[in-house]
């Protein structure tokens, strides 16, 4: 049986249209694989994070942080509240720039990077205090992060006829096709301000999805969201990681969907790394307990 | 039932003159209880709340059917100020602190219509401080330089500070750590039980809401489908199913849902 | 039968001090015509005011909404609003009167059709106070050597008269300082510092509005000697030193008319219309310097109106080609303006197709600590330097403009 | 009933991106610019074409211009007057310096200029944010009043300072006549207006508003602060410059600095506001309460025959005017353009309520 | 050297005259986010009122005494100011509450032009005279040491200290109360702050109030200095380069910015002036102001601005 998202995600016809213009095509739509959840390819390491250190003044955000993150996993970083998780994904996608430590990416190294290079790269994020465009619909929060793969320049949009349109065209499609996996296409002329909260959130992850992204950073994606929803959250991220193979760094406080989606998980507290392991090890580890799950998980 | 201190009869709210978020809900809120409101994203949890502490204007919205009581006052027409010196206060969603001041001002400026003397506020102080010890580490920090769940903290201990009779909550748990968010609620009881405080939360945690509720109420699409003892509202099987995540008895496991299923609209 | 004139004025804004006065004696002046007159020849006159504020844009709309209701001359009140409307009237056939202000090349009637900038420009200003601060010194030749600082107002109105002082200071030796201020001239500190350093022996005041009581505060402050200060006819009426009181005793100013309730137009004004209680502004005001120049511009258009009829037929509306034609033809000689109650107000004043100035004459007044004296005798614009520098600006505008002169023939109409 | 949208089915993505995806907007949008050609010449008076149609339009364009970098791109510029002047001398010295330089090219190598001076004044933007850049872009309003009046060069000599131009023709064409003017300005707005709201709804268009409402997490998702923060303004600028162009050319025909000063500024910064930041409509409706409203309410005491003192009457004018602005923020916080898309909405439901 | 001295004091002067005005600027927006751009017109308001009671009071009272002419005036003026403020937030800004900056700040421009013409229509637009005593000849200082002497003007320096005074009591009240934590907690969020009880409308009839008493003295030392009419409002604009660089949000930073703006723009136009032509000063301050930003963006001593996600 083919999986629902595949069928949702097939390149319409009408991409056709657009592919001259900056080909919008969804990497590793070709192969529709049939691998569940249990047969997924973990590959080689494609993000290391050495020995990150971050200062804000007197307050140690990061010290000295190391972990490395495959292909195609899941990797969940938790820790209690400003144990420094939010921090990392800044320093991963260039927004803080650590005072010690290298990030490895595929293979390059840098210290610092900015964020438009990192973006290039395919590192797309998610993040915990929304950050979406306020006063746009639903559509165009989404086309924004198609834009680094729209290529006609100021004049081509100014007269838009012509390739401009149909550049438009091709990957409003791509993006309609992220609405419908994500279930918003009753919302999408909506300006996201007045969408609640867990509907915004979903809105992020879209903008984030329409970068096609290697790694896909995610920073709480699931607050404020019920079993269900998040059910249905953890579902889009799933696929997302089956279908496409992109590798996902989720931060999450529900232990219950860290546990059961995520491949490794690391464990910050007070910016220090206390524990990195599979999911069980992790929470049975004694110092992960104390500082963070306490006694009733 | 004991006595009724919050009574919302029938609001309507419309948004931006178009929008109809609340379609006609009605709920009460006995004095000394805990009341839950669930539901899902958009049902209009924030928007009851907003309504009963008079916050929707700032969103340009407004009440235009009903009416909100308080211990059997209209107060529709009361200014948020007027509701805080009632004794209501609201945690908003999103935290909203403030951002320039420091985490202790943040806490400070919810003293603000505390008429009960220096050391009174100083002793709250300290318990907000024991309340979240982690707050007390951040005192010195602008509120914008925290990190989300430490924001989180604030904004529920800020509102701590004013010694409220009644406390809207939404989305306490929202960002917190999972040990926190126990605490939190241990608060929430703590504070029912010992300084008979009265809370109305919103919540998205249905599990953890439940639990600690005295009654909830679920809202769907502006309507209140749903109410009833917290403990008869653990028991049934919709809320077991779609609010709890354990239909047909266990908890599923988040890798193994399958389909997209469509949750059930008891009015739709 | 009704003669339309469109007032264009600022009664508010931060020239309204000044545009108000002027405001009022125009509109007095009408009233007092109609109430004494019965019009002109019969002819009835009517007004509307249009608040301009002073400013450019919205000069042009006032002008384009009265334009509409048959005007047939204008009075701009404003130099900016002047140029602005210089390049419409010539299509719209409507004669403007910039009297005192304006262009100063605009005197030349064989390029500007259609503007008159009767009783001075800003070059016959600038150039009666050289004579007489070289009268002062003794003689012109005594001026080498000596500085002297213009104080203006950063605006074209401002720097108008520099051309002039240039080719003056270049023939005597002079040494022309320029210190402009900027516009509406409520922080002159600089300014007057700059005055302070380098001491100048004169300064010449080029201001409009708040710029000139400030202007003559900061002259106190700074200790600038005040009867060593020159304004031009814009900076020499009662709102500009009223406030100072005191502090402006000696200040000179130009003059282009008297002022006082003595003479006989306004006395007939007080008679036909303040004492009717039909009065503009009030009536202690009536007579002051700004006050007297409304009447004077507004008896302008309307003898231009009278002597149009003349010519046109009388007790006929005129156009304002026809009006252009009377201001081309004014002839105010001593007994004319007896009989508009103008004797001792004005010098006689006599246009033609060359020359729409008519007269250069002005004269210095000083104040006293509370009213304004005349300390010099009337003194005329030297002929041999503006006629050459007008004829070379107009020639050039003309240009610019890609406009040929008026041929002979054409004064003849 | 009016509007009812049921039964329009979009089947293209290209139908749902057009400007007007309502078709009854389409026809009447469509209907009310052949009007403005074809009806309006025919019609209006020379005191409505010069007095209110001109300005109206020129203005609608500057703030058109303005509302890209305020409206779109969240720059609050407080220097619009500024870059109107460096369109209008720019545009002039071409034209009066160059022997045979065609009117619509002087006009346009004006905003060219505009642009440049745009960019180099937005380059401040990467470092200082809102009101502090508001407050600042006032440097460039200052600099450019005091650049015109005192640097003799920019007015070809001239020795008041003040310029002005003759002999305006399109292609032999002369651009003389109200109705003519009129409809130089309409073609240019119109092609303007197209060409910004094409940019608007196109990537740039997004980058700017991504800038405007979140700027950190814009820089995320790859969009460069520099390129999307001068991209504006130089857009802007470029417009705003043509438009100070036909300001000086067409309109006033002569002008000094003073026609562009920072109370034109403030002026157009009020239109975008009133109108709707980040609207095309907007600009149009809010250039129509600015210039239009104390025009009417000028008017109106001597309209209704209440013989009223000038100044009493421009005082009131002043207070109305002041108290209307007020009135529709409250009704309206985010301009007429929302509020008539709101109306839109209501109509749309109606007879229903909701 | 002596003119030199004379320059540098006379920008220090001028530019306490500024901070004054941007003092009312600075005041609300620290305590409610919004540019006051109606502040140039307030102090104008504030100056007509002063100025016509104290010519009025007198012959509608009967009494012949400047000393308490001018202070009755002074008091009717300050109760004009706190209607105003008061009218202001009842009809305009609680109407606004929660709604962006730019939004509120074309309120106060709307709110600006309405007080101009009220202003006017109430007063009347001539030039009216504030008399406060104020010594209106110069001072000579160091005359042995310098030829001619350092000159100081009187009236500037009276001006300076009271605006010295002024500024002083004020940062004392925003730092040290909890009323002035209530007021920064208003500027960050007007929703949040009425969450926990902050009454918008009291506190914001207190701020402008306060803004109008700033107003108030700004306009009687500028109206003394000028005269008052029309042009009074404009002295904003001068005190806006002194806003930013000092910083929207600090009081002690509207003083410092004041004094660097008055000795730059007077040195600059005195010394740099006649080189470019003169009437440099309006710009140069903006300049100025401008890249003292390029290195502190929030001004010298605002508020760091937060951008944080
Ligand atoms: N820009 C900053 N300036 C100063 N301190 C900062 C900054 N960013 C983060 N911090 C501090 O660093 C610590 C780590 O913050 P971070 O946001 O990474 O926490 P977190 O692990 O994401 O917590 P939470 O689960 O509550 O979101 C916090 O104590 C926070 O106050
Ligand atoms: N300011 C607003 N303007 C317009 N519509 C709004 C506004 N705020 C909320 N809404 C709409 O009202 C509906 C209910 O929103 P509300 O925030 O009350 O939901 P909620 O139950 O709190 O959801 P969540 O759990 O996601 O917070 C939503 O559909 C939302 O789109
Ligand atoms: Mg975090
Ligand atoms: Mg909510």
């Amino acid at each position: 049986m083919t999986h629902a998202l595949t069928a949702r995600l097939a390149p319409a016809e009408a991409v056709a249209a657009g592919r001259d213009a900056g080909s919008p095509s969804p990497t590793g739509t070709a192969e529709t694989s049939n691998t569940n959840s249990k047969g997924r390819r973990i590959g080689e390491v494609i993000l290391d994070v050495q020995n990150i250190s971050l200062r804000f003044g007197g307050v140690k955000a990061l010290t000295d942080i190391s972990f490395n993150v495959r292909e195609h996993e899941v990797r969940a970083i938790i820790g209690p509240n400003g144990a420094g998780k939010s921090s990392m994904l800044n320093c991963i996608n260039g927004v803080y720039t650590p005072q010690e430590g290298q990030i490895t990416f595929r293979g390059q190294t840098f210290k610092h990077m900015n964020s438009r290079q990192v973006a290039e790269m395919g590192v797309a994020r998610t993040f915990q205090n929304l950050a979406l465009f306020k006063g746009m619909s639903v559509v165009d929060n989404i086309m924004t992060g198609r834009n680094l793969k729209m290529k006609t320049n100021i004049f081509q949009q100014a007269i838009r006829w012509g390739a401009a349109e149909r550049e438009e065209v091709a990957h409003r499609e791509f993006v309609e096709h992220i609405i419908d996996f994500l279930e918003i296409q009753a919302h999408r002329k909506t300006p996201v301000g007045r969408l609640p909260y867990g509907l915004q959130k979903r809105v992020d992850l879209g903008r984030a999805l329409a970068m096609e992204p290697q790694v896909l950073l995610l920073d709480e994606p699931m607050a404020g969201m019920n079993v269900e929803e998040k059910q249905d959250m953890c579902r889009f991220i799933l696929d997302v990681n089956d279908e496409f193979g992109t590798t996902i760094v989720l931060i999450e406080h529900d232990m219950g969907v860290v546990m059961d989606i995520s491949d490794r998980v690391v464990v910050l507290d007070y910016g220090k790394k206390i524990g990195d392991g599979a999911p069980d090890d992790v929470r049975a580890n004694p110092d992960v307990i104390s500082a963070y799950l306490g006694t009733s998980h | 039932m004991s006595n009724i201190l919050l009574n919302v009869n029938g609001i309507e709210v419309i948004y931006n003159h178009v929008i109809l978020v609340l379609k006609g809900v009605s709920l009460q809120v006995p004095e000394g209880q805990v009341v839950a409101l669930l539901g899902g994203n958009g049902a209009g949890k924030t928007t009851t709340l907003r309504a009963v502490s008079n916050l929707l204007a700032g969103e340009r919205g407004e009440v235009t059917k009903g009416s909100v009581e308080l211990r059997g006052e209209r107060i529709e027409k009361l200014s948020p100020a007027q509701m805080v010196d009632r004794g209501v206060i609201q945690v908003m969603e999103g935290r909203h602190c403030f951002a320039h001041l420091t985490i202790e001002e943040n806490l400070m400026t919810g003293a603000y219509t505390r008429r009960d003397g220096k050391a009174a506020v100083e002793a709250t102080l300290e318990k907000v401080y024991n309340y979240f010890p982690r707050l007390k580490t951040r005192r010195t920090s602008q509120a914008a330089y925290t990190s989300g769940g430490e924001q989180q903290m604030c904004a529920i201990g800020r509102a701590l500070m004013a010694n409220p009779k009644m406390v809207l909550l939404d989305e306490p748990s929202m960002g917190l750590a999972p040990q926190i968010v126990e605490e939190v609620f241990e608060i929430v009881r703590d504070l029912n039980q010992r300084e008979k405080v009265t809370f109305l939360l919103a919540e998205q945690n249905t599990n953890i809401a439940l639990r600690y509720a005295d009654y909830g109420y679920i809202l769907e699409n502006g309507r209140i489908v749903m109410d009833g003892e917290a403990k008869a509202l653990r028991e049934n099987e919709d809320v077991k199913e779609f609010y709890l995540g354990m239909g047909g008895g266990d908890r599923k496991s988040f890798r193994d849902v399958k389909s997209y299923k469509r949750r059930k609209r008891w009015l739709a | 039968k009704e003669q339309f004139f469109p007032l264009l004025v600022y009664r508010t804004g931060p020239y309204a001090p000044n545009g108000t006065p002027w405001a009022n004696g125009k509109q007095d002046y009408i009233k007092m015509i109609n109430a004494r007159d019965g019009g002109i020849n019969g002819v009835k006159l009517t007004f509307e005011e249009c608040e301009t504020g002073y400013a450019t844009d919205k000069g042009v709309e006032c002008y384009e909404r009265l334009k509409g209701k048959g005007a047939s001359v204008i009075d701009p009140q404003a130099t900016g609003i002047t140029f602005a409307l210089t390049d419409k009237v010539p299509n719209d056939k409507i004669p403007l009167i910039t009297l005192g202000y304006g262009l100063s090349a605009s005197q030349d009637g064989g390029v500007f059709k259609w503007n008159f900038p009767l009783m001075g420009s800003y070059w016959t200003a600038a150039d009666i106070l050289i004579q007489h601060i070289g009268k002062k010194e003794g003689g012109l030749d005594k001026l080498k050597g000596k500085k002297i600082a213009l104080v203006y107002h950063d605006s074209p109105f401002g720097k108008e008269p520099m051309p002039l002082l240039e080719e003056r200071s270049r023939t005597h030796g002079f040494e022309l300082l320029k210190i402009p201020v900027t516009a509406p001239g409520v922080e002159q500190k600089s300014a007057w510092l700059q005055v302070r350093q380098q001491r100048p022996d004169y300064v010449l005041l080029w201001g409009w509005g708040v710029m000139n009581s400030t202007a003559l505060k900061e002259a106190q402050a700074t200790g600038y000697p005040r009867d060593k200060m020159y304004g031009v006819w814009w900076a020499g009426a009662e709102p500009d030193v009223k406030d100072v009181g005191e502090g402006a005793k000696g200040y000179n100013a130009l003059n282009l008319n008297t002022s006082g309730q003595q003479p006989k137009v306004i006395q007939d004004i007080l008679k036909f219309v303040h004492d009717k209680g039909q009065g503009t502004g009030p009536k202690d005001e009536v007579g002051s310097v700004l006050y007297t120049r409304g009447v004077i511009i507004q008896a302008m258009a309307i003898e231009a109106v009278r002597r149009a009829q003349e010519r046109f037929g009388k007790g006929k509306v005129m156009t304002g080609e026809q009006v252009r034609w009377g201001l081309e033809n004014l002839a105010l000689d001593d007994k004319k303006l007896a009989t508009l109650g103008l004797t001792g107000v004005i010098r006689p004043l006599s246009t033609s197709c060359q020359d729409h100035m008519g007269s250069t004459w002005a004269r210095i007044h000083t104040w006293d600590g509370s009213k304004w004296n005349f300390s010099s005798d009337w003194y005329q614009a030297d002929e041999q330097i503006i006629k050459p520098m007008v004829k070379a600006a107009a020639d050039k505008y003309a240009g610019d403009k890609k406009l040929t002169r008026r041929a002979p023939e054409d004064c003849q109409s | 009933m009016l509007y009812r949208e049921n039964g329009q089915f979009k089947t293209s993505y290209r139908a749902d991106q057009q400007i007007f995806p309502v078709v009854q907007d389409k026809v009447v949008i469509l209907g009310l610019i052949a009007a403005a050609f074809v009806a309006v010449p025919l019609l209006a008076s020379e005191y409505t074409f010069r007095a209110i149609l001109i300005p109206f339009l020129i203005l609608s364009m500057a703030a058109l211009g303005l509302n890209i970098l305020v409206g779109y791109c969240g720059q609050i510029s407080l220097g619009t007057g500024a870059f109107m002047a460096i369109g209008a001398y720019g545009a002039y010295n071409f034209f009066v310096r160059v022997e045979g330089m065609p009117l619509i090219a002087a006009l346009l190598l004006g905003g060219l200029c505009a642009t440049v001076v745009g960019v180099l004044f937005g380059i401040p933007s990467l470092r200082i944010k809102g009101l502090y850049l508001a407050v600042a872009t006032l440097a460039a309003q200052f600099f450019t009043d005091w650049a015109f009046l005192r640097i003799r060069w920019f007015t070809n000599d001239s020795s008041s300072g003040s310029v002005s131009v003759a002999g305006l023709n399109v292609w032999g064409w002369p651009v003389e006549s109200p109705a003519h003017k009129y409809l130089f300005c309409l073609a240019f707005v119109t092609l303007f207006a197209l060409m910004a709201k094409n940019l608007v709804r196109g990537h740039i268009g997004r980058e700017w508003m991504a800038m405007r409402d979140m700027d950190v997490a814009a820089a995320v998702i790859g969009i460069r602060p520099v390129y999307a923060k001068l991209t504006a303004f130089a857009v802007s600028s470029f417009i705003v410059g043509v438009a100070g162009g036909l300001w000086g050319f067409i309109h006033l025909g002569s002008w000094e600095p003073a026609a562009f000063s920072v109370d034109r500024s403030f002026q157009l910064l009020f239109m975008i506001i009133i109108g709707g930041l980040g609207s095309i409509a907007g600009s149009f409706f809010g250039a129509a309460f600015i210039v239009l409203l104390p025009i009417f309410l000028d008017a109106l005491p001597s309209a209704l025959g209440i013989p009223i003192d000038t100044a009493l009457a421009s005082h009131l004018t002043s207070m109305v005017f002041g108290a209307l602005i007020v009135f529709f923020l409250i009704v309206e916080p985010h301009g007429i353009a929302r509020l008539w898309a709101t109306t839109r909405e209501k109509l749309r439901l109606w007879p229903f309520p909701h | 050297m002596g003119f030199f001295l004379e320059t540098l004091f006379g920008g220090l002067m001028a530019g306490m005259l500024y901070s004054l005005i941007a003092l009312g600027f600075v005041l609300i927006f620290k305590a409610s986010g919004v540019f006051n751009f109606a502040q140039g017109a307030m102090v104008l308001f504030a100056a007509l009122a002063m100025a016509r009671f104290s010519e009025w009071f007198p012959k509608w009272f009967g009494f012949d005494n400047a000393v308490l002419a001018n202070l009755l005036a002074f008091i009717g003026a300050m109760a004009v100011m706190v209607v105003v403020a008061w009218v202001i937030e009842r009809w305009c800004l609680s109407r606004l509450v929660n709604q962006e900056g730019i939004t509120l700040l074309m309120a106060t421009l709307g709110i600006s032009y309405f007080m101009d013409g009220f202003g006017q229509t109430l007063f009347g637009s001539d030039i009216y005279k504030i008399d406060i005593g104020m010594p209106k000849d110069p001072i000579f200082l160091f005359e042995q040491t310098f030829q001619g002497g350092v000159l100081i003007n009187a009236e500037d320096l009276y001006a300076a200290l009271i605006a010295a005074a002024l500024v002083a009591a004020l940062s004392l009240f925003f730092q040290k109360t909890a009323t002035g934590r209530a007021l920064r907690a208003v500027a960050d969020d007007h929703q949040a702050a009425q969450s926990i009880g902050i009454p918008l409308s009291r506190i914001w009839v207190i701020v402008w109030s306060v803004a109008g008493f700033a107003a108030l003295v700004a306009g009687i030392i500028w109206g003394s200095k000028l005269g008052v009419q029309f042009s009074l409002s404009q002295v904003a604009l001068k005190a806006l380069p002194v806003v930013i660089l000092g910083g929207l949000t600090s009081v002690p930073g509207a003083i410092i910015g004041g004094l660097i703006i008055g000795v730059g723009e007077k040195l600059s136009e005195v010394y740099i002036g006649p080189m470019l032509g003169g009437g440099i000063e309006i710009w140069f301050a903006y300049v100025l102001a401008l890249v003292f930003l390029l290195f502190r963006p929030q001004g010298l001593f605002g508020e760091k601005i937060i951008d944080r996600v």
